[in-house]
This record gives structure tokens, C-alpha cells and sequence, in this order.
């Protein structure tokens, strides 16, 4: 087993550590041994060699996520409390392009942040999502598959491997 | 503005307590209990007391609320249709009456009871000696050791009594299988324990090492854990311990026995039982604390899911 | 003034005592008893609670005394869970679930 | 920072609070108002990651310690992560929701 993938996940844990005891140097043999217990407890969950969420690509898409979550929640308080309940809601299938499962459950996890979509769960190689407003389907589905190909950069995946899994 | 704010907490609280216990359904029962749990931690935060919020959103509200859920769909499976009984009119006058009378010499006697913080008046002064900053955990496990090995023992105990229900037949079976059927709900489990699990076990760290100054401790990094450890069984990543193996019977034992072997070195060391000798005792209760989240998480997490199930008959095949 | 500030939390704490003994009088289902047992002993942590407030703070006694009975509470839930569990899965084959076994005579 | 300077920190934090409180009672109105529960989800999941975000924000400016704000940034977060997780399991469970008081119950009922 190569050193790399084990310093990167511990350099991330010490981070984690670090931020939660807000720089405080007391306790940092605990901290070594919680990274050092972290660090193995990934490796062994999530072995190296799998398409895996880059550093400095997560750093690039979380604001971008923050943002657009905002405008959901903007988007969903507006519909709520408008008089006219301006809604229409109904299931729409999203086909999936490949078949990294966790990319398509954090994909699932960044379709419940969006506006006026919610994810079901990937499933043979498809999405049910849950849209809040029918009309907008076409739109919907568009900017679905950006966002699909957001996360799919976000892991460092070709799209050219269609429905691998499938 | 703050008293405002406490008494529309509180009467949030009665509302949600009083669904809990009044609705029809027995799971939207469990929900608003969970609720109910949730503010509670709120109404802890509000009178200044975060460890206690902590112990009661994770703890309270959380285990216990996946206890009870659990229960509920093995008794539905059971075919208990989880219905309630209206009880007669008179019994229910008669609670009514004796409740309310109950409730109302409580709340005479709460009333004439000053509230005011006597005890860390008497608490404050013998910390420094410690080194341990955070009031409650001091007062667990060092003024309060006894109490504190004991209820570890407890939970132990509890879990015991818990596996002792299992019938013979079921006993040497594989454990009750708790992974979700649906195929695409595992896999949401699944992928959420692979990526977030560590984190949740250096959260966990953190909550023990910060416990000795700031609100944390076992107890409530032991939940953290547990909480992982539940998801991880959903999801399939940890497949639940025969009722003899040795490696849960270690994670449950490794924090009452730490516990109960440094009390025994304190009174060997010509002390009295549970005495830390001086200068260690910030040590000593932190690698206490450490031994006693693993225990604890094994026990909430064991007893949350509940003992091994004999199989209904036509499940007994799927069960492997 | 009447009330002090934990009162307001120490009296909530006794209503919720009350709910919950009503509740584990009148609803038969065991499951639902645990619940109403789990509501009495949140009143009491939280009559606990609410004396315990001064402007100060919270009393460390009582923070750690709750903590500790939240704690056996839990534990004790889950092995009543267990035990109705337990009870529904090997209670006679002729009778009716738990559910409606209470509903004769 | 002079007091005028933290008294808008002061006024800026309350704004942010009364915003993120806005959208939890929006997020609760959508709860009640919504016909169907995949619908309520949306509500529940979506206004709530804004309320809990200005909620954040406002106590990080309230204390303004960037250690304090890095370990508020890390809970909002997770919880985010987490909300859009367990709304994934949510809504495959939604249609239970929608049926009656039991998975159960939505399973003898579809045959399944």
C-alpha cells in the first residue's frame, strides 16, 4: 500500500482536529492518536484507488453548493408563503451517466440542497427526483446534469464512462 | 425579551409532550417524543446547561427514540397492530383528577423553592485541585466516582439483562440483521458511513478531550459514536456481533473495567478507593473518559438495536 | 416578583410529570407506557434543572445528576423495549396481540 | 474596533438571527401548507439549511472569534450534509409518509 492516499486523509482528519479545537496545542497527542485511528478506519472504509473527492476541488464546489443552497431555501420559503401556493409538484427520472456510487449519493445529497429538487437515491443506474414545480421540468433536467457534471469533476470522472455499472 | 422566549419554550415543550402522549398512532407518537426530546435539549441550553443539552438531543431524544421505533415495527411485524384501548370513562376521570392534583402540589412545592445555584459554591473551589475546568465532568468522576462507575455498570447491566431475553434457539443465530432491505436506502447508508464515519470518530475524540473543560465527556461522544454505529449497521458496513463475541465483550468492558482498575490503584496506592493520586488526576479521568466512550457507544448502539429477534416463521429463511 | 426565572422551567417540568402520569394511566399499550414513563422522568430532570438556575449559571450537582439519569433511562427503555418485544413474540398463541389483548372484559 | 464598530457587529448578528429565524417558521408554513410529503421535505430540508446557516453566521459575529466561527462553519456543514442525506432515505420512504401511520401498513397495501 502506497503512503500517499494514508498522509492525505490523515493531513485532512488533522485539519478537522484542528478546527474543532480551535488551535489549542493541550491536547494534540489525543489529536494524533484520534487522526491516526481516523486515518485507518478511511483506508479501511474507503480503500484507496476509488474515484474520491479531490481537496482542492471540494474547496472550488462548497461556496458554489452554499450559494445555490440559499437560493433553494429562498426559493422553497417563497413558494411556501405565498397566498397562492404556487406549486406543482411530481417525479421526474434523472438517468445517471456513470456508476460511481458515492458520487451519486453525494449527487443525491447536492440535488436536496438545489431549488425545487429533491433526490430519491440512485437506483439501477437512474434518480427519482422529486420536483416542486412540474412546469420547469426541461429547465430542471439541464441543470440537473450540470450539476451531475459538477460532481462527476468534483471526483475526477471521465464522462465518457456511460452507464458502466448499468 | 429572554423570559419571553423561555415561556414560549416551554409551552412548545407541553405541546409536543402532550401529542406524544395523546396522539392516536404509536409511531407518530415516537416522532413527537423525538421532538419533544429535541427542545428539551433546547429548554437545557437556555438554563445554562450544555452538557446536559448534549446528553439529552443525542441520548434522550436520539437512542431512545430508535429503541422505541425499533420496537414498534418488530411488535407490528409481530402483528400487534399497536392500536390503543380506550380506557373507561371513570378510570380516566379518576387519573384525570388524581394527575392533576398530582401536578398541582409539584408545582406548589417547585414554587416555594428559590431557584439558585448553591452547590458550585461548594463545587468551585475544590476544582483548581483537579485540573479538571468543566464543573460537571468534576463532579462525575471525582466527586461523584461512585456514582458514576456504578451507572456505567448500569448500562452494562441493562444490555445484559437485554441479551438474556433471547430465547435458546436464537442464541447461537447470526444477530438480528438490521441492514435496510430497500436496495437504494442501504446504498445512501452505505456511502454516508464510508465518507463520514472517521470524522465522526475524531468528532467523538474531541467531544471526550474537551469534556475535561467545556461541555463534552463520554457520554455524549459515546452517542456520537453510537449514532455512526447504527447508520454503519443500516448501511451493512458493520455486520452486528454474536452475543459471544469476545470483541464486543471487550469494547463493552474496556471503560468500567479502566474505571474500576484505576479506583483499585487509587486505594492501593494508600488512597481510598477511587482517589486519584496528585498531579494525575486530569490524566487519569481523561484516559477514564476515553475507555468509557467505547463502552458506551458498544452499549447504546447494542441496546438501541435490541437483542438478537427470533425470526417470525416465514422470515427465518431470508435470515440466512 | 412570583416567579424566578427557573421557576418558569421547574413548573413545566412538574406539568410534564403530570401529562406523563396521566398518559401511563390511560394508555394501555405497553410501548406507549414506556413513552409516558420517559415524558415523567424528563419532568423531574427538568424540575431538577430549573431550581438548579441561578443568573450564574447551572448547578453542577444537578447537570451531572441529570446526565446521569438520562442515561439510566435510557438504558432502561431499551430493555423495556426489549422485554415487550420479548413478551409479544412468545405471549400465547391464542390470544390477540398486545395491541388488542386488553380489549375483553 | 471602536463601539460604534461593534455595535453594528451587535445589530448585524440580531438581523442575521431574525432572517434565519424567518426561515424556519417559512420552512414550518411549507410544512403545514405542502399537500404531499416529498413536497414537505423540500420545505423542511431546504428552508432549514438557510435558517440554520444565517443562524450560524449570526452567532459567529456575535462572538467573533474565528476558532468559534471555524467550529460553527464544521456543524453547519455536517449538518448540511447529513440533511441532504437523510432526505435522500426520506424521500424513498416518502410515499409511506403519504399512505398511512406504518411502513407496514404501505407495504400491505401495494402488495409488496
Amino acid at each position: 500500500m502506497s503512503l500517499a492516499p494514508a498522509l492525505s486523509r490523515a493531513l485532512m482528519f488533522i485539519v478537522l482536529w484542528t478546527s474543532l479545537s480551535g488551535g489549542v496545542m493541550d491536547g494534540w497527542a489525543y489529536g494524533a492518536a484520534a487522526t491516526l485511528l481516523a486515518a485507518w478506519l478511511s483506508l479501511r472504509l474507503y480503500p484507496p484507488g476509488q474515484p474520491r473527492v479531490r481537496a482542492w476541488r471540494a474547496a472550488v464546489f462548497a461556496p458554489m453548493l452554499l450559494a445555490r443552497g440559499f437560493l433553494g431555501g429562498l426559493d422553497v420559503a417563497r413558494r411556501a408563503l405565498d397566498p397562492r401556493l404556487p406549486i406543482r409538484p411530481g417525479w421526474m427520472v434523472l438517468r445517471l451517466r456513470h456508476g460511481c456510487v458515492p458520487a451519486n449519493v453525494l449527487l443525491g445529497g447536492v440535488i436536496n440542497i438545489l431549488p425545487g429538487s429533491l433526490a430519491a437515491g440512485p437506483q439501477d443506474g437512474a434518480m427519482n427526483v422529486h420536483l416542486l414545480n412540474l412546469y420547469a421540468e426541461s429547465a430542471a433536467s439541464d441543470s440537473l446534469a450540470r450539476e451531475e457534471k459538477r460532481v462527476h469533476w468534483l471526483f475526477g470522472l471521465a464522462d465518457t464512462e456511460r452507464g458502466r455499472d448499468e | 425579551m429572554s423570559a419571553a422566549f423561555d415561556i414560549l419554550l416551554c409551552l412548545m415543550i407541553l405541546a409536543t409532550a402532550g401529542i406524544a402522549l395523546f396522539v392516536r398512532g404509536a409511531f407518530a407518537a415516537i416522532a413527537f417524543f423525538i421532538a419533544f426530546g429535541n427542545l428539551l435539549g433546547l429548554a437545557w441550553l437556555a438554563l445554562g446547561a450544555v452538557n446536559v443539552a448534549l446528553a439529552e438531543i443525542a441520548v434522550g431524544a436520539g437512542v431512545t427514540g430508535v429503541a422505541l421505533i425499533l420496537a414498534c415495527s418488530r411488535l407490528f411485524e409481530l402483528g400487534d397492530n399497536l392500536a390503543d384501548v380506550r380506557t373507561p370513562l371513570a378510570s380516566r376521570l379518576g387519573s384525570a383528577a388524581l394527575c392533576l392534583g398530582f401536578t398541582v402540589m409539584l408545582a406548589g412545592v417547585v414554587l416555594t423553592i428559590p431557584p439558585g445555584d448553591r452547590l458550585s459554591k461548594v463545587v468551585a473551589p475544590l476544582l483548581p485541585g483537579l485540573g479538571i475546568e468543566n464543573p460537571v465532568t468534576g463532579v462525575l468522576l471525582a466527586f461523584r466516582g461512585y456514582d458514576t462507575l456504578l451507572e456505567t455498570f448500569v448500562l452494562l447491566g441493562a444490555l445484559v439483562a437485554a441479551w438474556s431475553l433471547t430465547p435458546d434457539a436464537s442464541r447461537r443465530l447470526p444477530p438480528t440483521t438490521m441492514v435496510m432491505t430497500d436496495p437504494t436506502s442501504r446504498i445512501v447508508a452505505e456511502a454516508f458511513t464510508r465518507l463520514l464515519a472517521p470524522a465522526a470518530l475524531i468528532i467523538a475524540a474531541y467531544l471526550v478531550w474537551v469534556g475535561s473543560d467545556l461541555p463534552g465527556g463520554a457520554f455524549q461522544a459515546g452517542a456520537v459514536l453510537a449514532g455512526a454505529l447504527v447508520v454503519a449497521t443500516l448501511g451493512g458496513v458493520v455486520v452486528l456481533p454474536r452475543l459471544d463475541s469476545l470483541a464486543a465483550r471487550i469494547a463493552l468492558m474496556v471503560g468500567p473495567l479502566t474505571f474500576l482498575a484505576i479506583g483499585l490503584a487509587g486505594a492501593a496506592l494508600g488512597g481510598r478507593f477511587l482517589a486519584y493520586p496528585d498531579g494525575l488526576e486530569k490524566t487519569l479521568i481523561v484516559t477514564i473518559e476515553y475507555a468509557l466512550a467505547i463502552s458506551i457507544a458498544a452499549g447504546l448502539a447494542l441496546l438501541a438495536i435490541g437483542p438478537p429477534q427470533p425470526m417470525p416463521n416465514n422470515a427465518r429463511a431470508d435470515a440466512r | 416578583m412570583l416567579v424566578e426565572g427557573g421557576h418558569v422551567f421547574a413548573v413545566t417540568g412538574a406539568v410534564l410529570a403530570g401529562l406523563g402520569f396521566y398518559s401511563f394511566l390511560v394508555k394501555r399499550h405497553p410501548i406507549r407506557q414506556l413513552l409516558a414513563a420517559n415524558v415523567v422522568g424528563a419532568g423531574v430532570f427538568l424540575m431538577l434543572g430549573g431550581l438548579g438556575r441561578s443568573p450564574g449559571g447551572a448547578d453542577p450537582f444537578a447537570q451531572a445528576l441529570v446526565i446521569t439519569g438520562i442515561v439510566i433511562a435510557v438504558a432502561l427503555s431499551a430493555l423495556g423495549a426489549a422485554m415487550v418485544v420479548r413478551l409479544a413474540a412468545c405471549g400465547d398463541k391464542d390470544e390477540a396481540p398486545l395491541g388488542e389483548k386488553r380489549e375483553g372484559p | 474596533m471602536g463601539p460604534e464598530f461593534l455595535a453594528v457587529l451587535q445589530i448585524l448578528s440580531l438581523a442575521l438571527l431574525a432572517a434565519g429565524v424567518l426561515f424556519y417558521v417559512a420552512g414550518s408554513v411549507g410544512l403545514l401548507r405542502f399537500p404531499d410529503a416529498p413536497s414537505r421535505l423540500h420545505a423542511l430540508t431546504k428552508a432549514d439549511n438557510v435558517g440554520l446557516g444565517l443562524v450560524s453566521l449570526a452567532a459567529a459575529i456575535y462572538w467573533g472569534e474565528p476558532a468559534i466561527a471555524a467550529k460553527i462553519a464544521l456543524v453547519w456543514l455536517f449538518a448540511i450534509i447529513s440533511s441532504g442525506m437523510t432526505a435522500q432515505l426520506l424521500a424513498r420512504a416518502a410515499p409511506v409518509a403519504d399512505g398511512s401511520g406504518s411502513p407496514a401498513e404501505y407495504e400491505r397495501e401495494s402488495g409488496t
